[in-house]
């Protein structure tokens, strides 16, 4: 590998520039995020910190990531933070604006279906029983579109995780998941239907009485 | 009988550009004899400078001094595209667009075409540079700012595109890098100057009937595997001293190679630096939110504490 | 009408030698392009036209309002069509205004029930313009219409009218005449039907001039009416002598 | 250029072509399609010209102006061109869409005439410092069927030949100012030298092959592209010697010259390449410029009845 490797002794780190030879393509490697493999070898396409992370089956994953900031674009597959900002019967507009847990600084359009919202009798879904515009869900990307992503919450672990009671007060409190389907506001003790994310330990949910 | 265009220069209106190109064509002539022929032709780069990540506003931007033609590139992160256009095949889209500073050139009425004119050539030089396939249906978005014209505006431009394009994170192929050469009166210039560059443009190439050649070549390369990004050639030569031009500006590529690889890999140094600090911060605050619980808890408060800190469920540490 | 010039010869004979109901001369071809769906070219006189019809397809979303016909028009003037280099081919009024004429004349002639929810585009270029530039325009159209299967209910046609200083009608109007300042009355018409698609007048006439004036311009039109049939007619059997239909005669 | 949607077959298809120097259409790599010119056909404009390259259509009309020249060359007139992406070849193209596709044909037709060798631009020059013709060469796509840069350059050329430029004589009135009377004559005209006229010739890169005249499937399934702009020069100087044999001698002494190359099309090449490509473009551009040349001759010399009525897109 033709990178510099002077100044290597410091902390054993290996810097590399987009265009410089990795390694050559074996089947146990495997591409990982910043490379590109040309005419059997790995190239990186970033500047930054070689890494070759060992993942379970002897699979090497060779990657290259930048310090300082992390550029991330959605790609199909993460799970991603969306607020809701729009709800038709038929499908919901969101603003997703963190990607795994990195907060993104644009954020981008997303489109979450009727369809996409469970998966137990998809078609029968009401939008309005799930998310309401201002909610704050965790979906995963599906697709991506011409002019968005497509999302889907169906899994368990996706959906509602911040919601606000929807009577306009000035000082509005988080509400509190009391199930799976609801959510109930602290203060004035309204339930409303959400699809809610199973991501609170089971202790936090108080069982209904 | 000349036609004087009064462009109103707002910014301009105290400070006015001192050296005037030149107004007949004799000035051509007695500039091109003041000019000290460059006896045998030394394929170096001027004296440059490249600072990546000078701005903290936005994410990747670099400046870059090429001689006295400055110029600042900015990379903004890659956004949704706008007009959804069938032309799209199956990779994202580049726009690059070029601005001069109100003060970088002197004849402003041929500023906005030739701000069309660079921004078109930049955008064709950084295509084959971006790995585009990687950011399908997106669009990224290129400024170029010019601070100084001397000669050389395109390869600067895209020189310091290339590192602003690495700095920002986008992938990239390789590093670009750029030069220009050009011949007048059978005389090779290498990174001409402005008032070089003026000689040859706007016809003027054949005053004396006997100019054979005249032209100007601007030659964008990436190295790894010796492809050519962009080649461009406007004037008049033969195909031989196109190539003798051509292998010019590779050995000027070379040298300007070096150069951005030592600063971007300093960047790198430095970037990772700073994330060690960071965490090496980080640490110590998970530490001292560790020291106050553990004390707490001796005192026996464990349902308050239970009650109002919860496992932050998002970020997996 | 102070310096207006005069239209007509003692002889009878109009400025280029044409007696006054006397049209110019027409030639148009079909199926000049191979990309859009139908295409069309005519001359008539110096007045030259290319037209490009594409669909039906399905309407861009944000003009199908309700399930009826788009007719998406466009008239755009070579640069170098007339005298005067223009220079742009299209966006000024004038082209935005033909552009309106157009669709309005063509809605009157297209089956619009048969194409619900959907969009034909029209766009027509005109190389050369000498005068009726609009009328010769919605020929060319009306042929690249046929040229491309879409169900007419019948020809639409455009012919010119103008009236002399002695008052004798004349049709169809070349440059020299529009710009020596006689009145012009441009006229859409479905001939067999009788029927006015679109009317526009410059300059003005005496009122009962009107009736003579529009009797010359559908005369023009039904004149147009045949010499387009014969074309579209011969455009056909040269199609279809390739599947040997010329036999039918 | 219109967008042609083509499915991986159908690339592979026409890579496979191209490898074994047999295109889809029979053409080999350095064959052109079929052309058909005409010029004389806008009455309006100094000089027309009509190109159809197999379904690429093209109509170029030049039209003259008189103007102030450039200060910095008082003795060179002016060129201006102008092109319009026409509805007419795809609903894509209409209103502006087709600008950003004519500017990069502007840009490079500027690039290709830019230089005074290429262009005689002192043939334009009426009285030098005052007063020069400036021409506009304005040029209509009405169909798009691959390979543009050629189509339009050839037109131009073909159009500046058929340029007819009216007698200008200039009389002196008192206080030094010079009055310009145009005769209206209409046979009494000069006309534009075109032998330099530069004509761009489009190589493209498909697999590892360079071919000639891409038609618009293959532009969809190029990585890169080079646009060698060639314009012949027969240094006449040298040949002084054999009056007689003059035209046989200018055929082997007209070198040919790169006038403005550039590289489109999003992709890279290697230096290999991009040279032959080059010398593939100086040869192809040498044979097209000859044809081209002769054509026209033969074209201007079918007068009286020969001369068919202009059949333009009658035909």
């Amino acid at each position: 590998m033709e990178t510099d490797t002077t100044d290597q002794s410091k902390d054993d780190i290996l810097i590399c520039l987009p265009g410089e030879r990795l390694c050559r393509v074996e089947d146990n490697v495997v591409l990982g995020e910043g490379t590109y493999e040309q005419g059997g070898y790995i190239y990186a396409s970033k500047s930054g910190i070689v890494s070759i992370v060992e993942s379970e089956e002897k699979y090497q994953m060779v990657s290259v990531n930048k310090p300082g900031f992390h550029l991330t674009i959605p790609a199909t597959g993460d799970v991603v933070t969306a607020r809701v900002l729009v709800t038709t019967p038929k499908f919901a507009k969101c603003a997703i604006f963190c990607v795994r847990n990195v907060l993104l600084e644009s954020s981008y359009r997303g489109l979450l279906r009727k369809e996409d919202v469970r998966e137990t009798e998809k078609d029968r879904v009401d939008i309005y029983k799930s998310f309401k515009p201002g909610d704050i869900i965790l979906a995963r990307v599906i697709n991506q579109m011409e002019q968005s992503f497509m999302l889907s919450t169906a899994e368990s672990e996706l959906g509602v995780v911040i919601a606000y009671a929807s009577d306009a007060r000035k000082n509005r409190i988080p509400m509190v998941p009391i199930g799976w389907g609801e959510m109930q506001c602290p203060q004035t003790t309204i339930k409303e239907p959400r699809k809610v994310a199973k991501v609170l330990p089971e202790s936090t949910i108080k069982s209904e009485p | 009988m000349l036609r004087v265009a009064p462009i109103k220069n707002t910014l301009l209106d105290g400070a006015t550009i001192t050296e005037q190109l030149y107004t007949t064509p004799k000035d051509c002539e007695d500039f091109f004899e003041s000019l000290e022929k460059p006896t045998e032709v030394k394929a170096t780069p001027r004296s440059t400078f490249i600072r990546a990540g000078v701005l903290t506003t936005v994410l990747g931007s670099a400046y870059m001094e090429y001689g006295n033609t400055k110029v600042l590139a900015i990379v903004a992160p890659p956004r949704e595209l706008m007009r959804s256009s069938a032309r799209r095949m199956n990779m994202g889209v580049l726009n690059c667009y070029v601005n001069f500073a109100a003060f970088a050139s002197g004849e402003l009425e041929t500023v906005p075409e030739r701000e069309k004119h660079l921004g078109g050539m930049l955008t064709k030089a950084l295509e084959p540079l971006v790995c585009r396939n990687e950011f399908l249906n997106f669009q990224l978005d290129v400024r170029v700012l010019i601070l100084d014209d001397d000669g050389c505006l395109l390869s600067t431009a895209i020189n310091c595109c290339g590192v602003a394009l690495v700095e920002c994170g986008i992938s990239t192929y390789d590093i670009i890098t750029a030069s220009t050469a050009c011949i007048y009166k059978n005389l090779v210039f290498v990174n001409p100057s402005a008032k070089v560059e003026e000689l040859l443009g706007q016809h003027r190439g054949a005053d004396s009937a006997q100019m054979e050649e005249h032209g100007l070549l601007m030659n964008a390369s990436m190295d790894t595997f010796e492809q050519l990004a962009q080649c461009q050639q406007c004037g008049y030569m033969k195909p031989e001293t196109f190539v003798k031009l051509l292998d010019y500006t590779l050995e000027i590529n070379k040298s300007l190679r070096q150069l951005i690889r030592r600063v971007l890999t300093d960047r790198v140094k430095e970037q990772h630096v700073l994330d060690k600090k960071e965490q090496e911060a980080e640490r110590q605050e998970d530490e001292r939110l560790a020291g106050i619980i553990a004390r707490l808890k001796e005192q026996g408060l464990h349902e308050f504490i239970q009650s109002n800190i919860k496992e932050d469920p998002y970020t997996k540490k | 009408m102070a310096g207006r010039m005069e239209l007509l010869s003692e002889q009878g004979l109009r400025l280029d030698g044409r007696r006054p109901h006397e049209l110019r001369h027409i030639k148009c071809k079909l199926g000049v392009f191979e990309q859009p769906d139908g295409s069309a070219y005519m001359e008539q006189g110096n007045t030259k036209v290319l037209a490009a019809v594409y669909g039906p397809h399905q309407a861009k979303s944000k003009k199908a309002e309700g399930n009826d016909l788009v007719i998406n028009c466009q008239y755009s003037q070579a640069t170098f069509s007339t005298a005067e280099r223009k220079n742009r081919p299209r966006g000024d009024r004038k082209s935005l205004e033909f552009k309106m004429y157009l669709q309005q004349a063509l809605s009157a002639a297209i089956k619009s029930e048969l194409y619900p929810r959907s969009q034909i585009d029209v766009y027509v270029e005109v190389l050369q313009a000498d005068g009726a530039n609009y009328a010769v325009s919605l020929n060319a159209a009306t042929l690249a219409l046929i040229d491309a299967g879409i169900c007419l209910n019948e020809f639409v046609v455009a012919c010119t009218a103008s009236l002399s200083k002695s008052n004798i009608p004349l049709t169809d109007i070349s440059h020299i005449e529009e710009v020596s300042g006689g009145p012009k009355l441009t006229i859409a018409a479905l001939p067999t039907a009788e029927k006015i698609a679109f009317m526009e007048m410059s300059e003005r006439f005496h009122i009962d001039h009107l009736e003579t004036v529009i009797e010359t311009a559908m005369a023009g039109c039904r004149e147009i009416r045949d010499i387009l049939e014969r074309a579209v007619k011969e455009h056909l059997i040269h199609m279809g002598s390739a599947a040997d239909w010329a036999r039918v005669g | 250029m219109a967008y042609v949607a083509l499915s991986e077959a159908e690339k592979t298809f026409i890579l496979h072509g191209v490898e074994e120097d047999f295109r889809c259409d029979g053409r080999s790599r350095r064959d052109y399609r079929p052309m058909e010119l005409e010029t004389g056909l806008v009455s309006n404009a100094s000089g027309s010209a009509r190109l159809r390259l197999a379904n690429t259509d093209i109509l170029v009309g030049v039209k003259t102006e008189i103007d102030v020249p450039n200060p910095l060359t008082p003795e060179f007139g002016k060129l201006e061109f102008f092109v319009d992406c026409s509805a007419n070849a795809t609903p894509e193209f209409e209103g502006r869409g087709g600008s950003d596709l004519a500017q990069e044909l502007i840009l490079s037709l500027q690039k290709a005439y830019e230089s005074s060798l290429a262009f005689d631009y002192r043939t334009l020059c009426l009285i030098p410092g005052q007063q020069c013709w400036k021409l506009y060469i304005d040029i209509l796509i009405l169909e798009c069927g691959g390979n543009l840069h050629d189509a339009v350059s050839l037109a131009a050329k073909a159009a500046l030949y058929n340029t007819k430029l009216p007698r200008v004589t200039a009389t002196l009135l008192d206080a030094g100012v010079t009055d310009l009377i145009i005769s209206d004559n209409p046979y009494d005209c000069t006309r534009v030298g075109i032998d330099a006229v530069p004509l761009l010739v489009t190589v493209c890169k498909i697999g590892d092959y360079c071919l000639v005249d891409p038609s618009a499937e293959e532009e969809v399934c190029s990585t890169v592209s080079m646009v060698v702009a060639v314009s012949m020069r027969n240094n006449t100087g040298r040949c002084g010697g054999y009056k007689m044999l003059r035209p046989f001698i200018t055929k082997f002494l007209s070198t040919a010259y790169l006038s403005g190359t550039h590289m489109t099309g999003g992709g890279s090449m290697h230096r290999e390449t991009m040279l032959n490509c080059i010398q593939l473009g100086l040869s192809i551009g040498e044979q097209l410029n000859s044809l081209l040349v002769k054509m026209l001759k033969a074209e201007e010399q079918r007068v009286g009845p020969k001369r068919p009525k202009t059949v333009g897109f009658l035909k």
